[in-house]
């Protein structure tokens, strides 16, 4: 494994700060989930922060992102409001999706970060459209498209690679290899667990990085961002790494083992890279304890964001089906859960 | 009689036809190691190996397919979608190849397979996890599609799905897992296919629900007898194709009003088939319009209070059976 | 008004809405090199090159998602799938993505992208190419669906559907295609979505065709009226999304009697869809039940004869307007 | 390339008499659509002969073979009487499918031959089914899935390698490059036009043939069957070969030169083989001019039969929709196209 040199003190920081953020903001959420605060599959990235944050930080600010139902710390990484991504898992109108998409369903328009998709593997054609406006705009911005080692097995996998390869698509595909697809381990759902070579075949060749050390998922995303910009060639990123908890909130984990797990928080992605940071003295013991303090504490008045924030208005529930225009005719929703029938867009 | 909950008796039912019949084998996600996302295939991967309890990928659509091609060469293979809203993926080999093969290669081959999921919402599982889409499948000529909404129910029919010659749609619910009710011990506890379940007997109103609605009907026709002196008559399709529509209409002649509850949308739902239907055969029996309460017409919302509005409960029903006595 | 066919109107429409919006662009397959299967997109790719007009590897899910993609970034992608039969592979992208996404993201993307497709039975494409699935598009909310019947809408429609900030499943039939008609010359001949077509007056009976039927519909009315002295109002609903359903309301509540004809399957149809509503919201206005001619509830056969007794033409439509003044 | 061996005179013998009668059978197909005696699509594989020949003939009689909407030969080849896929294509109720698939959907049953299929990309799937319970029921059959060069831009491609490779599958997968799909070139469709490289990535191994020589198909599908037999290991074959017609029966064929058909035209796989027989003896000029002569002979009894096939009766609409048992309640199908309502079970 190469020893990646550091980069300035400040990125260092931030990049630590933002690992710190997410580790805590998940902890937490997984906390409130727990009581109930936050409804419905909660699947959070702890293990997984260093291939999130390293591969965040490659990209330019208008660079595309889009990711998977697994995209709380994508969202943060961007630079979402962690009271918003917050208050969306509480399902308030001050979520960034307005409480209608949940954990599953992140997006923020404004920070480029495009969701945030619970179907495995239905983002990978999106990312490759979006590639296709940047192309056909000739904005020279660069789609990062990241998804499961289970995405590699869906049909959208291989359409997505041969397209992108043939139309010379500015995109970055990465695969998150934290070695299970829920409790499918990766020898017993892909016959090639190379995943980098997947696309191979498809004309997208890959590169590997070490998910567990974010300097490493940077260098080696932005070299692909970098071909994927400057070339035109679509490149397939595997980063290797470890989901630490369960798949989602309620998982028994009988498909692992303790000691595997055991060894894999061995190599925690943020101790690791905090204790560089601090051997290389960028950071002291007592600023690393600081950041970590700040992390805690945003993830605090997140939570208080998110708890004063209302519940959405029932009135809203038909907002939004529709962009609807000026001239409407005709019934575009319809509600009859009641005895009579509603329009739509006297709702809306 | 035993008591289990409706995930116990699909378990049960796979059990033993898995035991009866060694041409039957289980396929799809997360069934083996992990027991299945909803653990209705928990134990049998211990109990049958393997080669009867197959883990696969994510590739919803090729696990059809091989669904297809194994029962064409005369297994019984029953694919678990891990939710009816992933099974989108494999609506090509379901409509264009399980459901068309027989008739398309002029009786040659057969497709005895069975496709099993869940639907349904209630678990803030939002908009890409918990819609309820029968009405998606009645509409394909050559599927059998059920709807069971008890643990017996789960059990005969699932058993009855597997021996059938047919593809079979098999619409579990996520609500109905955890529920409890009694199942006959018999090992050929089989509920036929096209025969609708009267839950209640009733004069005033007939109540059609649909999936777990027709929990919610009975709910509601409770509610209109204590709090409303009306006497509702709940039935239960149980399957959808083939439609019992006999039961449906000979209730509504006696009734003359009829009240269709489904957890769906409503433009083209199950409530728009049976509305169609009972109007062209019942015509001149209705003393009243028959009223639909389906799900909102919305992509289910993930907010828990936007989410309950989204699909029927009780009052709704009760609403829509007192508004229909209403209509002079 | 020139006069031309259906499938040179749509041409039109797309080679206006390319020079008229830089961000429109074509995606399919076959529909560069090889002009289009059914040759819609003429000279399209020799007119605006490759950039605007992508010849598509045999990948729908793929291409329809990669519309929903570059439709979020502002683009206004119109993808044709060659029919509609194969649109069941991008059935995912449709339901849970194109049409989800500007709910399920709170407002914050929109998917302004058109899917065409046609569809339709009579030229002996067998069971895996004729079938008429718009009942599966107009069950989900989030789409819009246009299913044109004449050169004038087709073009007004598309236009509407490519200017429209909303998913469009925009629904063709093979048959009309070669089919003339009178189309407005003007640059901006729009037609808006949700606004029925009265293609003939008449006060005896209603009768609504759905796509190529709105044609059929047509001829029957003139044999009613020739031979049977019976005087039909026939309706076209041009977009089955919105829904202009107070101009058919309106028509019954005047004849009091009610056909809707449609190509498709009838369990789940669009004529059940019609039916339940208007029995809802006219129920006392009607003198007979609903009546619907269909499809036959077959997968569609090869054979000519039997393809041609599996969905309806005039007689069947002549017979239950019949049918439904008969009723007393 | 390699020249192989003839193989024994009888076998050679029958290999020319089978591409001959495949070849025969299609150009007379040919002007019975032009004839209007044929509707729908008619997708001729004229000039795949070789392709077809080579690797059915490297199939035993109980393994199972699955293609697509251009399988006349394939059904000729597996030894389906030309009458019966004659009616076919008449639509007639002889015809291998009682008329209701056309041809598209050719399928016999009885001699393992499943179809016959018209969604591109459908058939891949349930090949590996069909493989799946032959290991089920470890009968030794091996599954032999035949498909175009666009066939491999669908999803179902990777998913299948994916599952056939992971379960050891007993299957060999055959794609028939010739060059086009539909009017799309390869270059214009496939970002790998070496096509047999397109399963690596997912574990599926390529070989490559000379599908323009029927000895080398046969040659080399042999061996990818030995493997998916004995070695349980999935096998793509890409058989390089060209359709000298049109994609279907209409088709103006403006994607493509003159020049290039007529140099593939040179190495017409029926001639070359022929001549090579005659070269090297196993055939004299007058025995290759009578088998030919007995194939068009053989052509005209199918078109006599089919002609003399009764269209399906009306009344048979509704069969096998269901398979129908004993005890029947509810409709499974009904019939409402006129005003009354039947049901599905009356009729059947
Ligand atoms: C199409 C589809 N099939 C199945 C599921 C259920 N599911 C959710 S996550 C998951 C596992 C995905 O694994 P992977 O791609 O490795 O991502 P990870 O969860 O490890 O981040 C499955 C099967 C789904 N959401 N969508
Ligand atoms: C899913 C699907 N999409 C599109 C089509 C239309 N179509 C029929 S054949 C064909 C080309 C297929 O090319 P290839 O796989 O190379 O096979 P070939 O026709 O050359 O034998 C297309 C696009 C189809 N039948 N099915
Ligand atoms: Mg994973
Ligand atoms: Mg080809």
């Amino acid at each position: 494994m190469v020893e990646h040199p550091l980069p300035g003190t400040e990125a260092a920081r931030e990049w630590l700060a933002t690992m710190l953020l997410i580790r805590r903001f998940e902890e937490r959420a997984g906390e409130q989930y727990a009581r109930a605060k936050i409804g419905g599959f909660l699947h959070l990235a702890i293990g997984e922060e260093a291939t999130i944050v390293g591969a965040v930080r490659a990209l330019r600010d208008t660079d595309h992102l889009i990711g998977t139902y697994r995209t709380h710390g994508h969202a943060l990484a961007r630079g979402s409001d962690p009271g918003a991504v917050m208050a969306e898992l509480f399902g308030r109108e001050d979520g960034l999706c307005r409480g209608r998409g949940g954990s599953m369903h992140m997006f923020d328009a404004e920070r480029r970060f495009h969701g945030g998709y619970g179907i495995v593997g239905g983002n990978l054609p999106i990312a490759a459209g979006m590639a296709l406006a940047s192309d056909y705009r000739g904005d020279g911005d660069v789609t990062l498209c990241q998804f499961g080692d289970g995405a590699t097995n869906q049909g959208t996998f291989g359409e997505t690679m041969n397209l992108a390869a043939l139309w010379h698509l500015p995109i970055v595909f990465m695969v998150t290899n934290n070695r299970f697809g829920m409790g499918t381990s990766l020898e017993r759902h892909s016959a090639v667990t190379d995943l980098q070579k997947k696309g191979e075949g498809f004309g997208v060749p890959g590169m590997e990085c070490d998910g567990m050390d974010v300097l490493d998922t940077f260098h080696v995303t932005s070299q692909a961002l970098r071909i994927a910009r400057e070339e035109r060639r679509p490149i397939l990123v595997e980063a290797l790494t470890y989901r630490f908890r369960g798949h989602s909130a309620a998982d028994p984990e009988e498909y692992r083992t303790r000691e595997e797990v055991a060894e894999w928080r061995e190599r925690d992605p943020i101790a690791t890279f905090g204790a560089r940071l601090e051997a290389e003295g960028v950071v002291s013991a007592q600023e690393r304890a600081d950041l970590d303090a700040a992390a805690v504490a945003r993830v605090e008045e997140a939570i208080a964001f998110a708890d004063a924030s209302p519940a959405p208005d029932p009135a809203s529930l038909y907002d939004d089906v529709y962009v609807l225009g000026g001239e409407l005719r005709g019934w575009y929703s319809v509600d009859e859960r009641g005895a009579g029938v509603r329009r739509g867009e006297e709702i809306a | 009689m035993a008591t289990m909950r409706y995930r116990e008796a699909l378990n049960q039912a796979l059990r033993e036809e898995l035991a009866r019949d060694e041409r039957v084998f289980l396929m799809g996600e997360d069934i083996g190691v992990f027991q299945g996302a909803y653990k209705v295939t928990a134990g049998l991967l211990d109990e049958f190996g393997e080669r009867r309890v197959r883990d696969t990928p994510i590739s919803e659509n090729t696990i059809v397919g091989m669904g297809v091609g194994a029962a064409m060469l005369g297994l019984r293979p029953v694919v678990e979608l891990m939710t009816i809203n992933f099974s989108l993926l494999a609506f090509d080999q379901i409509v264009n190849h399980a459901a068309h093969i027989h008739y398309m290669f002029g009786g040659q081959a057969r497709v005895p397979l069975v496709v099993r999921m869940p639907q349904g919402a209630g678990h803030q599982l939002g908009p890409t996890h918990s819609h309820s889409w029968e009405a998606l499948y009645l509409h394909v000529p050559g599927l059998l599609v059920a709807v069971p909404s008890t643990p017996a129910d789960a059990k005969g029919l699932l058993k009855a799905a597997i021996r059938d010659e047919n593809p079979v749609i098999f619409i579990e619910h996520e609500y109905l897992y955890g529920q409890r009710g009694e199942v006959p011990d018999d090992e050929d506890h089989v509920t036929p296919f096209g025969q609708a379940a009267i839950r209640r007997e009733g004069a005033d109103v007939t109540i059609v629900g649909i999936s777990r609605m027709a929990v919610t009907a009975q709910h509601a026709a409770e509610q209109l007898a204590d709090h409303h002196d009306v006497d509702a008559e709940v039935i239960d399709p149980r399957t959808l194709r083939p439609l019992d529509l006999d039961t449906i209409l000979e209730s509504v002649r006696k009734t003359s009003r009829c009240v269709i509850v489904e957890e769906g949308w409503p433009h083209g739902g199950v409530g728009a088939n049976l509305a169609a239907l009972i109007q062209e055969q019942a015509f001149d029996f209705l003393d009243a319009p028959i009223t639909r309460v389906t799900g909102a017409d919305v992509p289910m919302p993930y907010a828990r209070n936007l989410e309950q509005i989204a699909f029927p409960h009780e009052p709704q029903v009760v609403e829509a059976a007192l508004a229909t006595l209403r209509h002079l």
